[in-house]
């Protein structure tokens, strides 16, 4: 095997919390949003982050693009050390890896046209020459008419707003794609279209990528790898038919099972894992195992040792004392 | 699959009948809900499932003439509860049904609770408003209720205010509100979208346990069949403010009739699917409601709109055991096999 | 396969006639109070430009004997205590009110963009030092200032000199600018699009032009035309009190400040200069109140 | 909640005393003689040198504030070098003349300001909210100095209802009530408009926002949303307003007090300032702004303890 493109090693954030003084702060605290991640992504493999609201997997995402500073840890894209690099060297960098958002309507600057929100990226690497044509191309390319290059975001659905910041995305052509929720705040009769999209893209300009979603379907439907997300930490790590149908992890294992099919003989017969109250703060998570207080296998040596994330049962990671393998859907 | 499932024969609870509402924008006029028609039986879970936009929300808040004002107003129908036409009420009557007869609860309880009192203040202050109680007693009601819905410690829970709640507890919070006076109907909108599955399997739960023991009825305003799936009893779709199919839900599911419906269930990603390259996609995106044609709202996207689709609007067909569908198509032998 | 019915499908519902900026305007052409404003304002500043062809006499010619007629076909709005022509006075303070308005307004707007756009940019200990000093200026009480300062800076005002007037408004009137627009780019900065131009490799200067500046521009208009209408307030008080513009430049407030002895006899005096301030204050902020419709994003419905 | 309210009144303090630096460094950093800048070229040199003594002239500039401080804190603001009469006496006359102008004013507008907003917002585009509208935009145009001319020249000339000149006879309380009402009247007016314009746009904001929706779909009584759930919460930045008005009007009651001759901080400052008495004005300055520190302080307090939201991240 070859040498992963991207490594993310004991990656950490804290959020430190302020009280503000008059000319100066006091920290008070911090929110651990991502607690020492790590993870490979090959060259070309689609690896998906799944996780509940404040899992930390924007974060992580928001990290390896340096679109926030680390608190410690490393990222190593194509060779290159990125939370180590000076400006210039990172604006290179950023060329090679882009970066699609969730909300289609914030992530469009609505004061400049189709031409110059996907041309942007062109512009700022001073590539103009056949910029109109090569805008154009990219139009095509995602599905747009390129008659469009002069209208504003407004005009457009939510659906195609996520396409025009596909295209802005890949106008630089990157080698690593990062799509944080991509689909979710989409209608499921259009979410199915990006998705398409995206998969054909990824044939097309031979794309890595990292896909977040909270959506449990949505990734299995295009990843070949998922990472499940807990508390900032990665609980489970494995291919996709290992997570999903022989997941190992008591987290994974009740994450699934709250996923509701739509099939109501099969839905109203599944078994299910009842997980009690809601995921804590990171501002103070859990001692041991972070999932304990809400697991249904918690011992004593759960709230007291932390468990790593090792290869175990199953033939993927997981960070969990007792790992059995289980298929919950 | 419930004690409390639909029992067919009676007369409904609710008769909703050719409900109109409309919404004034700088566009022009929206026509948000246009003509949509069901009955809700006692006891039963109706689920309205639709996209943004379709209409599902502003029927439920048509029905509470609750569509915001100077904006929003409805233009016609009726819909008929327990004798009363709702559309026709007068302010005050229909203050009295709300809450106590018909309650609401929204997607986002941490905007729809009241941020400067505490919870248990605006559960007793709901009693209240509708009964003679004295404060104590309205105070000891909503410790109970909120005991109900599974708060812990919800004597202490009850002084707290709603931005000290969790996701969980807050919705939770609210549908103690919404049954402190046991209504007959209880319109839920998007009870879940903004919570995380486990938790929103959690709300799920308390919402089901509590039709069971209290007898109501439930509508179900969700945009997300896994939820129908587990929840509903019947299911009604509604796609650009019309209502194009209504079935029970294993009927729906097993037997989608709609091209919508079909292609909705198939787009979607789905757990317990077969792994293919890609999902099968609609193409184009939701209409504008703007002063529509008479066309089918669907036809723009559908792959088997005929001529006759742009140009009239396909009636509701009724296909068997309560079951009805608006599509030009349906019933064609012809079709069926293209699909 | 689906892809021509698809892109069909999507041009059919993506069709919108106007570009954004069209529409602002039709919308602030729509605002009728916002119109007539405009309209009269844009004929308060040219009657301002044009006085001396539009005045009937020289604003300081004297003509003591018919000082203090009130309003006849000679004199339009009467004369003064020096038998000066008030209509012909009211054109060319216009001329020093507006001019100070408009100058003022620029200046605390410059100020002030600056001063929010670099504290909400930067962060950081930029931003504490240049807010801390904001909240202090707030805390100075204007007219206080504004006196003591003119009181200062008397033998220069005396000699006719306008800019130390110009200096003292800015001076009390950047504040609420600076807050604004710092507000804004916090919360700009947060926006994905920003963070998307910094994926593409945008340096922090293009960052600024390019995503935040632009989005900036309606809140600026707004508070500028407000920051005219305060401005004009203020130096109307200020020449009132004696302080401001001195005699014989004439200033609608100190206008007032010599009617002021008249009161109980010539009421007329007191009459046409405050309409002139009342009228031009209110015109600039129906002016501003109908910026801020056509431009207020959440005005708009998709 | 009690650290916070500690912490305000630090930074009160605080701004307290950059204020008083801030005066400090402007009334000398004009060029010149201070003396003579100070005293203005009439004074006699037995007055020049007096002032000089008094003020710790020869020491330096660090020196004499540190004095200035010192002696501002136990309460002793210097002497008027021309009357010879403590500052803190010439201020303390004046005080309750402007702190009484200031609270009838406001206490108006508040009085009526606030149900208009109120009622203009429950009830959009009826003739109610037309007429506030008008008022409001009508108010805020009209530069309160001219308020008070047209208002005698109104009220008092023309009509002759009410007093000219003065603040009543000082023993006379309906006398001096009498003559309140002008000053007051206009000091209030542009806060009528302004204090409805806000109400109104808050209270709009509030019915539109969610828990308001549901309050309607639990079916609580009209009253109890309008005034109980939604006025509650939109009046807190009418609060802060409130307080930030009456520490403006402490000196902004300016006008009103020249016009109608009546005595206050605001006619005094303005006099001394002519009179180029420095010394009086740092003093009247200080207390003024002290009196604004307080103010804003109070009125951040009240919200803090209004807004359970805000108590909490305290």
């Amino acid at each position: 095997m070859s040498e992963p493109l991207l490594i993310v090693r004991d990656l950490v954030k804290h959020f430190p919390q302020y009280e503000q003084r008059i000319l100066t702060k006091r920290q008070t605290g911090s929110v651990r949003a991502v607690d020492g991640v790590n993870l490979d992504v090959m060259a070309g493999e689609t690896v998906g982050l799944v996780g509940e609201s404040g899992c930390g997997k924007s974060t992580t995402a928001r990290l390896i693009l340096r679109l926030i500073e680390a608190t410690s840890g490393s990222v190593i894209f194509d060779g290159v050390d990125v939370l180590n690099a000076d400006d210039e060297a990172l604006r290179r960098l950023r060329r090679q890896m882009q970066i699609v958002f969730q909300d289609p309507y914030a992530s469009l600057n609505p004061r400049l046209s189709v031409r110059e929100i996907v041309g942007e990226g062109l512009r700022i690497w001073g590539e103009t020459a056949d910029f109109d044509k090569r805008v154009g191309d990219l139009l095509d390319r995602v599905g747009l008419n390129r008659r469009f290059l002069d209208r504003y975001p407004h005009e457009f659905s939510g659906g195609q707003r996520q396409r025009l910041g596909i295209a802005r995305a890949l106008a630089v052509r990157p080698k690593l794609l990062v799509l944080d929720e991509p689909v979710s705040a989409l209608d499921v009769s259009v979410q199915a279209q990006v998705l398409n999209l995206l998969v054909d893209l990824r044939d097309e300009f031979d794309l890595t990528m990292i896909f977040i979603a909270h959506d449990l379907s949505v990734v299995r439907q295009i990843c070949d790898r998922v990472a499940v997300m807990y508390l900032g930490r990665i609980v489970e790590l494995g291919d996709r038919d290992g997570i999903y149908t022989r997941s190992t992890h008591p987290y994974t294992q009740a994450l699934m099972s709250a996923v509701p099919v739509p099939d109501p003989v099969h839905e109203r017969e599944r078994e299910r894992i009842p997980l009690e109250g809601d995921p804590p703060s990171p501002l103070n998570p859990p001692s041991g195992c972070r999932f304990h207080p809400r697991c249904f296998k918690a011992e004593t040596i759960c709230r007291t040792e932390d468990p790593p994330l090792i290869e175990r049962v199953g033939g993927h990671e997981c960070a969990c004392h007792f790992p059995e393998v289980s298929n919950v859907t | 699959m419930s004690a409390a499932q639909s029992d067919g024969g009676g007369a409904p609870l609710l008769r909703v009948d050719d409900l109109r509402a409309t919404y004034d924008t700088e566009g022009g006029v929206v026509r948000a809900v246009d003509g949509v028609s069901f009955e809700l039986r006692h006891g039963e879970v109706l689920a309205i499932v639709g996209e943004s936009g379709s209409g599902k929300t502003a029927t439920s808040l048509a029905l509470l003439d609750l569509l915001p004002k100077h904006i929003g107003k409805v233009v016609g129908g009726s819909a008929e509860f327990d004798g009363i036409d709702l559309t026709k009420l007068s302010a005050a009557d229909m203050r009295a049904v709300r809450g106590a007869r018909i309650a609401m609860i929204f997607q986002d309880a941490l905007t729809a609770l009241n941020p400067v009192h505490k919870v248990g203040k605006q559960i007793s202050e709901m009693i209240r408003a509708h009964q003679r109680v004295p404060r104590s007693q309205a105070w000891e009601r909503a410790v109970d209720l909120l005991e109900m819905v599974g708060i812990p410690n919800p004597r202490e829970r009850a002084s707290n205010y709603v931005h000290e709640f969790s996701g969980g507890m807050r919705q939770r919070a609210m549908i103690a509100m919404a049954i402190a006076l046991e209504p007959e109907i209880l319109i839920a909108d998007e009870p879940t979208t903004a919570l995380d599955v486990t938790v929103q399997a959690q709300v799920l739960d308390v919402l089901l346990g509590l039709r069971e023991r209290l007898g109501m009825s439930i509508i179900l305003i969700t945009h997300d069949l896994g939820v129908v799936a587990r929840a509903a009893d019947r299911v009604m779709v509604m796609y650009g403010g019309r209502k194009i199919e209504e079935q029970t839900t294993e009927g729906l599911f097993a037997n989608p009739q709609h091209p919508y419906t079909k292609g909705l269930l198939r787009s979607m990603p789905r757990l317990d699917s077969v792994i293919g390259d890609r999902l099968t996609q609609i193409p184009g995106a939701p209409p504008s409601l703007v002063n529509p044609s008479e066309a089918c709202r669907f036809a723009p996207r559908c792959d088997f709109a005929r001529p006759i689709c742009d140009e009239q609007y396909p009636a509701q067909v009724s296909i068997g055991s309560g079951s009805q569908v608006a599509c030009h198509a349906a019933g064609d032998p012809t079709w069926e096999t293209n699909t | 396969m689906s892809a021509s019915r698809s892109d069909i499908a999507a041009q059919a519902t993506a069709a919108r006639p106007f570009s954004e900026r069209r529409e602002k305007l039709m919308l602030l052409l729509a605002n009728r109070q916002g119109m007539v404003g405009l309209v009269l304002v844009l004929a308060f500043f040219a009657s301002a430009i044009f006085a001396p062809w539009l005045a009937p006499y020289d604003p300081n010619a004297l003509d003591i004997p018919v000082r203090l007629s009130g309003p006849t076909w000679d004199h339009w709005a009467g004369t003064d205590s020096l038998g000066r022509d008030q209509f012909t006075r009211l054109l060319y303070g216009a001329r020093v009110s507006l001019g100070i308005g408009v100058s003022v307004a620029f200046l605390s707007t410059l100020i002030g963009v600056t001063v929010g756009v670099l504290a909400g940019f930067l962060g950081g200990w930029v931003e504490s030092v240049l807010m801390r000093l904001t909240d202090i200026a707030l805390m100075v009480p204007p007219l206080i200032f504004l006196i003591i300062g003119a009181r200062m800076m008397q033998d220069k005002l005396s000699g006719g000199a306008i800019w130390p007037l110009i200096f003292l408004v800015t001076v009390v009137s950047w504040m609420t600018i600076a807050r604004v627009i710092r507000g804004q780019v916090l919360a700009l900065r947060e926006r994905e699009f920003v963070e998307a131009a910094r994926a593409l490799g945008a340096k922090k200067r293009r960052i600024i032009g390019r995503a935040i500046l632009p989005n900036l521009i309606g809140i600026i208009t707004v508070n500028l035309t407000i920051a005219v209408a305060g401005a004009i307030l203020l130096e109307s008080t200020l020449s009132f009190l004696g302080l401001g513009v001195q005699v014989p430049t004439p200033t609608w407030g100190n206008m007032l400040d010599s009617a002021k002895s008249f009161i109980e006899t010539e009421p007329y005096l007191v009459w046409f200069p405050g309409l002139a301030i009342v009228i031009t204050v209110l015109c600039v902020n129906f002016v501003g109140d109908g910026l801020r419709d056509a431009l207020d994003p959440t005005q708009r419905k998709t | 909640m009690w650290i916070y309210a500690l912490k305000r009144c630090g930074l009160a303090v605080v701004i307290v005393f950059c204020a008083l630096a801030a005066l400090f460094a402007l009334l000398h950093m004009i060029p010149g003689d201070p003396v003579s800048i100070a005293l203005g070229p009439r004074a006699t040199p037995e007055v020049q040198a007096r002032y000089a003594e008094k003020m710790h002239l020869d020491e330096p500039l660090v020196v004499q504030f540190g004095i200035f401080v010192g002696n501002a804190i136990t309460g002793d603001l210097g002497m008027d070098v021309f009357s010879e009469r403590s500052v803190t006496l010439i201020v303390l006359d004046q005080l309750p003349f402007t702190i009484v102008l200031a609270l009838a004013g406001l206490g108006w507008a508040v009085i009526l300001g606030i149900p208009l907003g109120c009622l203009s917002a429950v009830r959009p585009n009826s003739w109610l909210d037309r007429v506030t509208g008008l008022v409001s935009v009508g108010t805020i145009a009209v530069p309160s100095f001219l308020v008070s001319i047209w208002s005698l020249l109104v009220f008092s000339v023309m009509l002759g209802w009410l007093p000219v000149l003065g603040a009543g006879d000082p023993g006379d309380l309906g006398d001096q009530i009498y003559h309140l009402i002008l000053p007051a009247f206009a000091v209030g007016l542009g806060w009528v408009g302004y204090l409805a314009r806000l109400v109104r746009a808050s209270m709009l904001e509030v019915m539109g926002e969610n828990y308001i929706r549901a309050a309607w779909a639990f079916g609580l009584p009209r009253r109890t949303v309008v005034y109980r759930y939604a006025l509650k919460v939109a009046i807190l930045p009418t609060i802060t307003l409130i307080g930030i008005g009456f520490g403006n009007l402490l000196s902004g009651t300016v006008f009103a007090e020249i016009i109608f001759s009546r005595p206050g901080l605001g006619k005094l400052i303005f006099d001394m300032v002519m009179n180029r008495n420095f010394p009086v004005v740092q003093g009247a300055v200080l207390v003024t702004a002290a009196l604004y520190v307080v103010v804003a302080l109070v009125a951040d307090l009240v919200v803090a303890w209004t807004d359970p939201r805000v108590r909490e991240s305290l």
